[in-house]
């Protein structure tokens, strides 16, 4: 059992220094495609092998203990910062990197560090259970995915030196990372995977090694060391004091005391991670990465730890100040970025936008830490995962395509690229439409908020009003956009063959599971969700009341016809008409008379709110009320306590 | 960066009339404007060739359906200039008070398609009811409601009886009674002063700049009004010209209301001060062809209105050329339109009162 | 079983609500207007027209994306009255116009697209209010489903000023009256020619006048919730409130968008957030 | 005509105030204007010019008379210059901005080689079926349709009155 | 019985008109003459019309627009011509840039006489261009 685990763990590291040294991509495919495969059945069959999912503990095979394999392993991390940081001329994230270095290194001189119990190494639950379906499933389709995009991209951007094995090698490294967090009970292994995970970001980032990358992948890098420096941190303080480092027992119940502090230094980090506001800049500055890295940060991994480690954490701050202090950061962190989205015209970031808000909601819910709203944690984890992971490769697809990311320019999408423009509308009903399980979510977090007493109930319940409304506002425009129609040339039909097998088998798969999972809500929540969700916080979730699982699957049935119903209206012969232009001349290719003679083609710009909202105001307002809250935060878990 | 490119015109139902636009806008703020015209343009002036100079009036009343009487009158008044034409007295003053309830009559029908243009369906009905009464005076006075062709060369056709006069000065003062209360709601409506306060600003210097003319010019602070020079006997009656200074779409709401006023009191002066009696002298009769050239001007509903006739005696005129108010006022429009938001367009457009079929003749 | 039953009655019942409801608000707005106005049934002979007529599209996603609006709004009504989730409602309500916007958005025309954008808009000012006044009710009651609500014993509307003040302004909204009518043609003169029914003609336009009539019908359900002694309670009221609808639309000119947005917001915020607020403070 | 103290005489129209009010295109058949100093006097016919509504000799260049008119309160003044066809008119937008429609209007109509206007229409703003309506052969054309057919309906009531008789 | 005689919407286009009929059809709309009464709407839009009322001749420029508004008005459709100008060019008949009626462009089923043509006129012609539409449903049907 634990050997499947450490399999799942050992296999991509092994698979990643593999690809580092093949540069072929003839080679290259085959391998990736294998492992993917290999990973994909690893991961269901760990799931499998344990059975229902209530939490068990176990160590390595054998009962090994780490040892100094956890120094060994940061010193090395931080050994690879330093040099890098060091040729870039840049020191704060050495400095970081050395600080925390500084502490482990400390820790086990001065000898504080408690005992390993060499059977709660690894953790596996529920959670864990879906956290290692989504990484195993999902970040290898993207990985998968990759082999076809990263031909395209490299083929339109000649300028940037290919290094697809680092590329390929460093998706595997970080699946690795991923696999171990989700599955760790020890927290100082934990932070190593903690760390292998920002190391990878931080590189995937700086893929394309231009000055723009470059300073974007060193944000975020500082950003996730500092995160990583409360962690240290908070082991420093629960070593120092002789408390556990058992994240299963820290997070029993309510933490208090010094234990609240080392939480609340926890939550910062996952915070950090799952960027939040004022962390939000770094996930923002990632866009400009290749659209597989943002797809894997965005969907099965990085952010995905963060709200990962604060949903572990939440029974452990439910009820405290510092549980409403996190939850007033990613709620914050939602209504701020849901009003900056709006105003956002480049499509990745409007993307990414998404992605905060709904881990701010995410956030929100581990802050209040109930069992409806841990419910509702799990549920956006899986849905988002699946919907935003889609969303990125679709728009990756097309911008290989079209090479534009500008939401503008992709109008009268399901003329020109039909099939993908499925795809991207499915994507994009999974994350707003109603039937939909992020919808159903948002939903029954309104409903457990109802329940939240005094003051901030109100102003959480205010926040989910309109951060939805502007939710569907810009999701409405970029949908408008995908959704509009035109006739269009042989040429421009032909764009749409030149997508490689590999985008759309991955593609279509995670449609699929959209569509799929929304409609295995029932079973979902019955079997996985609910039963997490019981145990974590010792009571059931009362969330499907009043709605009948049944009737979602029904209204998403509706929603599906229409579709099919287009289509069906497409092959019919119908009585076609001109749009209108004032009485102009205009045609089906969308061409109109212009004033002065001749003709122009209908251009057509979406709305954004100008006069009305600021977006770089908000952002700013967000990030500098969301680093009051948090300061907040972790000053009441240290000092006040 | 993409742009929204919105057709506007010719066929759009806050104009009554084709008028082209290209706007170039950015979520509603427009960035460009690109005007046309000329779906209207008929070739009216080249009709002198084929119309006896005797009959053209009738043609130039066709200019426009709604200042038609002013046409008419213009057109007569350049050629009696040109005759060396004195007309009667008492066809002076009936000229006078049809121009003046023209001018009511043009005022209402514009406040109602500007309310409509704004969403007040219901303002635009009492106006358009209002105006009936107006168009009831002109059917029993001329014959017609819109076209009205009672000016002749040397004087008018047709007279109004004194207690006719009488009854038409009590039912205009009533009107003018009646159109206070649709003023008010002009003046305080809170969303009426969303939609038109503050939008559409021409400062003074920039009328000045383009030109223009009329209710355009004098909600802008300028003083200017065409009546003001005196010709057909304007010096015998006291006027001061309206003038607002606030330069918006409002303000050229307010100047065209108290106008209304104003004409109503002219009207009155103007039937204190015309001669009296029944059977008085309507008309003097023209002699041959007239020869020479000249330029009239004369202050339209919308502004001041210039006619160039040239005649080279024989019975077709060599050359005749109507300047609308519009034509000055379309400029003004141009420069306002742009910068402006698309739910102002309209009122902006609307606001300069706009005669297409004027301005393209 | 009853509560489906309920929702089927509203399916079949409500456009012959919404088109009376309309058939009278034409009348009304012309008698103020000085005229006669058609009779109470145009609404119908206008619809049964839009039938007979030719149906021109422009492309063949309108259709049923249209046909979706319809649905959507029978099944917000079906859901809302067959006992769902009254918050969930509020989504599925949201869900339906969003539906009109895409259909309009679709077309790819400078017109329709202005009006979708705009009624995307007007969705956004006008849902953050459906949203808080579900969830007041059902903090009020303590029931989450119309029947509950209906027979809880607190008349809501009197813990829920504020929400109900809310409730008029938002309304306008929904019942595409001035000064708000900002993304379709509810007077004919406006700029945007008939907002985003301007490329609908034949039955996708009567498709849009059902849908209204069952969003008008929906719109009286929601009273029904804020005024919840009886079912015959919450109708006066909401034909009193439309009434007043009328005479706000006869009496106002409509407003740019951002205000709408502006506006609509801020009293959101003021009524219904202060409303749900004090609800939280006081415990209740 | 003189452009440079053309546009010295409309800038200090301008510069004292004065109002654009028309400009204003009258079509003149006669022989070459003097190329000086036609500003000042009207057209002088040439003793064997023929009038204009006579049938014009076919050698007579077409002549324009433009007019610039400016009004000033209860003033109005004219600038006038007489030219023929083919010659560039100075556009006056520098000055007087709503210059553009007259101009365009001008160019159209009449032909008039108009350079520099402000906002050019492109020759679509009324874009008439007859191309240059007011230039000389359209004149030209129209008078001697009109004759013909005048001199047809002559002849046919002659016939008629044959007939009858 | 159809519902078209019930509710006949209107679009109304300014061909080369002096504004004369334009505003006497608007008046059709407004309290005196109240149109409403008969279920007519002026639409302003040609895919929401059942007639297409227009004022005015034909010239150059409008030629083409008021053939894109006839082919954009879904069937059935009449056309109206309202007055002098629209049923033959009228005074203007013989300007350069008039080319007549607007007959000369899209078929016209019902001429509305008069210069300008009254609103009672406007309202017979609209009446006789329901029976009209009337007519065309039945083929079409």
């Amino acid at each position: 059992m634990s050997s499947l685990i450490a399999f799942l763990i050992a296999f991509p590291l092994v698979i990643g220094a593999v690809l580092l040294l093949v540069t072929r991509a003839s080679v290259r495919n085959p391998i990736v495609l294998a492992s993917s495969a290999v990973i994909i059945v690893a991961s269901i069959a760990a799931v499998a092998t344990f059975g229902n999912g209530d939490g068990v503990f176990f160590g390595l095979p054998n009962g090994i203990t780490p040892g100094y394999a956890i120094l060994a392993s940061e010193i090395a991390i931080t050994a690879l910062i330093v040099v890098i940081g060091l040729m870039n001329r840049r020191f704060l994230a050495p400095a970081m990197a050395l600080i925390q270095l500084g502490i482990a290194v400390f820790l086990e001189a001065t000898g504080r560090m408690p005992e390993v119990d060499a059977q709660r190494l690894f953790w596996f639950d529920r959670l864990s259970m879906v956290m290692v379906l989504i990484i195993g499933i999902i970040g290898t389709l993207i990985c998968v995915n990759a082999l076809g995009y990263m031909r395209d991209y490299h083929r339109a951007s000649p300028m940037i030196r290919g290094r697809r094995n680092v590329f390929f090698s460093l998706l595997f490294v970080f699946l690795a990372g991923m696999f171990g967090l989700v599955v760790s009970n020890y927290l100082p292994m934990m932070l190593v995977f903690w760390e292998i995970t920002t190391l990878c970001s931080f590189l995937l980032i700086g893929y394309t090694r231009t000055t723009e990358t470059i300073g974007y992948a060193f944000k975020a890098l500082n950003m996730n060391l500092l995160g990583g420096l409360g962690f240290g941190a908070a082991i420093a303080i629960l070593a120092d004091q002789h408390m556990t480092l058992d994240l299963a027992k820290l997070t029993s119940g309510p933490a208090s005391g010094v234990m609240l502090g080392a939480v609340a230094l926890l939550c910062f980090a996952g915070i950090t991670k799952s960027a939040q506001m004022p962390f939000s800049s770094w996930l923002i500055g990632a866009m400009y990465a290749p659209s597989p890295t943002s797809a894997l940060l965005h969907s099965s991994t990085m952010v995905k730890a963060g709200v990962f480690l604060l949903l572990r954490l939440s029974p452990a701050i439910t009820g405290s100040t510092v549980g409403y202090l996190v939850a007033f950061v990613g709620l914050g962190t939602f209504l701020f970025v849901s009003l900056v989205a709006v105003t956002e015209q480049n499509t990745k970031k409007v993307l990414a936008y998404s992605t905060i808000g709904s881990l701010g909601l995410i956030v929100g819910c581990a802050g209040i830490g109930t069992p409806e709203l841990a419910w509702v944690g799990v549920m956006i984890i899986i849905f988002h995962a699946l919907a935003k992971a889609l969303l990125f490769l679709v728009v990756g697809t097309i911008e290989n395509r079209l090479y534009t990311k500008d939401m503008e320019n992709f109008d009268t999408l399901l003329s020109r690229l039909p099939r993908v423009s499925v795809l991207a509308l499915v994507g994009m009903a999974g994350m707003f439409i109603a039937p939909f399980g992020i919808v159903v979510a948002k939903w029954a977090a309104i409903r457990a908020f109802l329940n939240v007493p005094g003051g901030q109930g109100a102003v959480m319940i205010l926040i989910m009003a309109f951060g939805s409304s502007l939710t569907l506002f810009y999701w409405g425009k970029l949908l408008i956009k995908v959704l509009s129609m035109k006739n269009v040339s042989e040429y421009e039909l032909s764009i749409q063959r030149r997508v490689s097998r590999y985008e759309w088998l991955t593609e279509s798969a995670l449609a699929v599971g959209v569509i799929g999972f929304t409609a295995l809500i029932g079973p979902i929540s019955d079997r996985v969700v609910g039963p997490y969700a019981l145990a974590a916080f010792h009571a059931a979730p009362q969330t499907l009341l009043n709605i009948e699982p049944a009737m979602l699957v029904v209204m998403l049935a509706a929603v599906l016809f229409l579709p099919l119903l287009a289509l069906w209206a497409s092959r019919r012969p119908y009585d076609t008409s001109d749009f209108y232009t004032s009485g102009r001349n205009a045609d089906s290719a969308h061409v109109m008379g212009a004033a002065l003679g001749g003709s122009r083609t209908v251009t057509l710009r979406n709305y954004y709110l100008e006069g009305v909202i600021n977006g770089a105001l908000m952002f700013r307002v967000g990030t500098v009320t969301c680093a009051g809250v948090l300061i907040a935060m972790v000053v009441t878990g240290m000092v006040v306590r | 960066m993409k742009r929204t490119v919105v057709p506007f015109g010719p066929q759009h139902p806050v104009l009554p009339e084709p008028l082209v636009l290209d706007l170039i806008l950015e979520d509603e703020k427009v960035l460009d404007a690109i005007p046309t015209i000329g779906y209207i343009h008929r070739g009216l002036e080249m009709m002198v060739e084929r119309v006896e100079y005797t009959e053209m009036g009738f043609v130039v009343e066709r200019i426009c359906g709604i200042c038609s009487f002013m046409h008419g009158m213009g057109y007569c008044v350049s050629l009696e200039t040109i005759m060396n034409i004195e007309i009667p007295e008492r066809a002076a003053w009936l000229r006078l008070i049809w121009a003046e309830i023209s001018r009511i009559q043009s005022h209402l029908l514009w406040l109602g398609l500007g309310a409509d243009a704004f969403g007040f369906e219901n303002l635009f009905m009492h106006c358009w009811r209002m105006r009936e009464q107006i168009l009831d005076i002109f059917e029993k006075t001329t014959g017609g409601r819109i076209i009205h062709s009672v000016n002749r060369i040397g004087g008018v056709k047709r007279d109004m009886s004194d207690t006719e006069l009488a009854a038409i000065l009590v039912q205009l003062q009533d009107l003018g009674k009646q159109f206070k209360k649709t003023a008010n709601v002009f003046g305080t409506d809170p969303s009426i002063a969303h939609r038109l306060g503050g939008v559409g600003v021409l400062s003074m210097e920039d009328a000045r700049a383009v030109d223009c003319v009329g209710p355009m010019a004098r909600a802008s602070g300028i003083a200017t009004d065409t009546r003001l020079i005196g010709a057909n006997y304007y010096d015998r009656i006291e006027l001061e010209p309206v003038v607002e200074t606030a330069g918006d779409c409002l303000a050229r709401v307010v100047v065209r209301m108290r106008e209304i006023d104003q004409s109503i009191d002219i009207i009155r002066q103007a039937i204190d001060k015309m001669p009296k009696g029944e059977g008085m002298p309507l008309e003097t009769k023209p002699r041959g062809n007239p020869m020479g050239e000249v330029f009239t001007r004369l202050e339209q509903p919308r502004g001041e209105v210039l006619y160039y006739v040239k005649a080279n005696g024989t019975k077709n005129l060599e050359r005749f050329r109507a300047r609308t108010p519009t034509f000055a006022n379309i400029p003004a429009m141009i420069k306002l339109v742009k910068g402006c938001e698309l739910a102002d367009v309209p009122n902006i457009i609307l606001t300069i009162d706009p005669c297409i079929s004027c301005t393209e003749r | 079983m009853t509560p489906a039953i309920y929702g089927i009655l509203f399916v079949l019942l409500a456009p012959v609500f919404g088109g009376l409801l309309v058939g009278f608000d034409r009348i009304v707005s012309a008698r103020m207007q000085g005229r006669i106005g058609p009779p109470l049934l145009q609404p119908f002979y206008d619809f049964g027209k839009l039938l007979q007529k030719q149906a021109r599209q422009v492309n063949p996603v309108v259709e049923p994306l249209l046909l979706g609006h319809v649905a959507f709004m029978a099944v917000t009504g079906f859901l809302l009255l067959s006992g769902t989730d009254l918050i969930f409602t509020a989504f599925v309500f949201a869900l339906a116009a969003l539906f009109l916007v895409l259909a309009a958005g679709s077309v790819n025309s400078p017109y329709s697209f202005a009006g979708a954008e705009r009624e995307l808009i007007v969705l956004l000012a006008s849902e953050p209010f459906f949203i808080l006044m579900m969830a007041g009710v059902c903090k009020v009651t303590g029931e989450s489903s119309f029947a509950g609500v209906l027979a809880s014993s607190k008349l809501v509307a009197v813990e829920l000023p504020g929400v109900v003040l809310a409730f008029l302004m938002v309304a306008t909204i929904k019942l595409r009256k001035s000064p708000f009518d900002i993304s379709t043609s509810h007077h004919p003169h406006q700029e945007l020619v008939s907002g985003l029914t301007t490329d609908m003609s034949g039955r996708l336009l009567a498709y849009v006048e059902l849908a209204h009539w069952y969003e008008s019908a929906l719109l009286a359900a929601f009273v029904v919730l804020l005024f919840n002694w009886s079912i015959a309670l919450g109708v006066v009221v909401f034909l009193v409130a439309y009434a007043l609808e009328i005479l706000v639309d006869n009496s106002t000119s409509r407003i740019k968008w951002q205000l709408v947005l502006r506006s609509t917001w801020v009293a959101t915020l003021l009524f219904s957030g202060g409303n749900v607020l004090a609800l939280f403070l006081l415990g209740r | 005509m003189d452009s440079a103290s053309f546009l010295a005489r409309v800038g200090d129209y301008h510069k004292a105030g004065w109002r654009l009010a028309l400009i204003n295109v009258t079509t003149v058949i006669a022989a070459p204007a003097p190329p000086h100093g036609a500003a000042a006097e009207p057209a002088a016919p040439a003793t064997d010019a023929p009038t204009a509504d006579a049938a014009p000799a076919s050698q007579a260049a077409s002549v324009f008379e433009i007019a610039w008119a400016f009004a000033k309160d209860r003033e109005f003044e004219t600038i006038r210059e007489q030219i023929t066809v083919g010659d560039a008119v100075p556009s006056i937008s520098e000055f007087f901005g709503a210059a553009f429609l007259y101009e365009n209007e001008i160019r159209e109509l009449f032909g008039i080689n108009v350079t520099g206007i402000g906002l050019d229409l492109q020759g679509q703003l009324y874009k008439t079926v007859t191309k240059v309506p007011f230039s000389h052969q359209a004149i030209k054309a129209r008078l001697a349709a009109t004759a013909a057919a005048a001199a047809a309906a002559s002849a046919a009531s002659a016939a008629a009155a044959e007939k009858k008789a | 019985m159809s519902f078209f005689s019930r509710s006949p919407w209107i679009l109304h286009y300014d061909g080369s008109s002096c504004n004369g009929c334009d505003i006497e059809v608007l008046a059709c709309l407004t309290p005196l003459y109240d149109v409403e009464r008969f279920g007519v709407l002026n639409t302003g839009n040609p895919k929401h019309a059942d007639i297409l009322l227009v004022t005015g001749s034909v010239n150059e420029k409008n030629i083409e627009i008021i053939e894109n508004l006839y082919r954009q008005m879904p069937d059935p459709k009449v056309v109206v011509a309202v007055g002098a100008c629209a049923c033959s060019g009228g005074i203007f008949a013989r300007a350069y840039n008039i080319q007549g009626g607007i007959d000369k462009v899209v078929p016209v089923d019902v001429y509305v006489p008069g210069c300008a043509a009254r609103p009672e006129s406007i309202i017979d012609g609209v009446v006789q261009g329901i029976a009209a539409l009337e007519q065309k449903r039945k083929k079409t049907a």
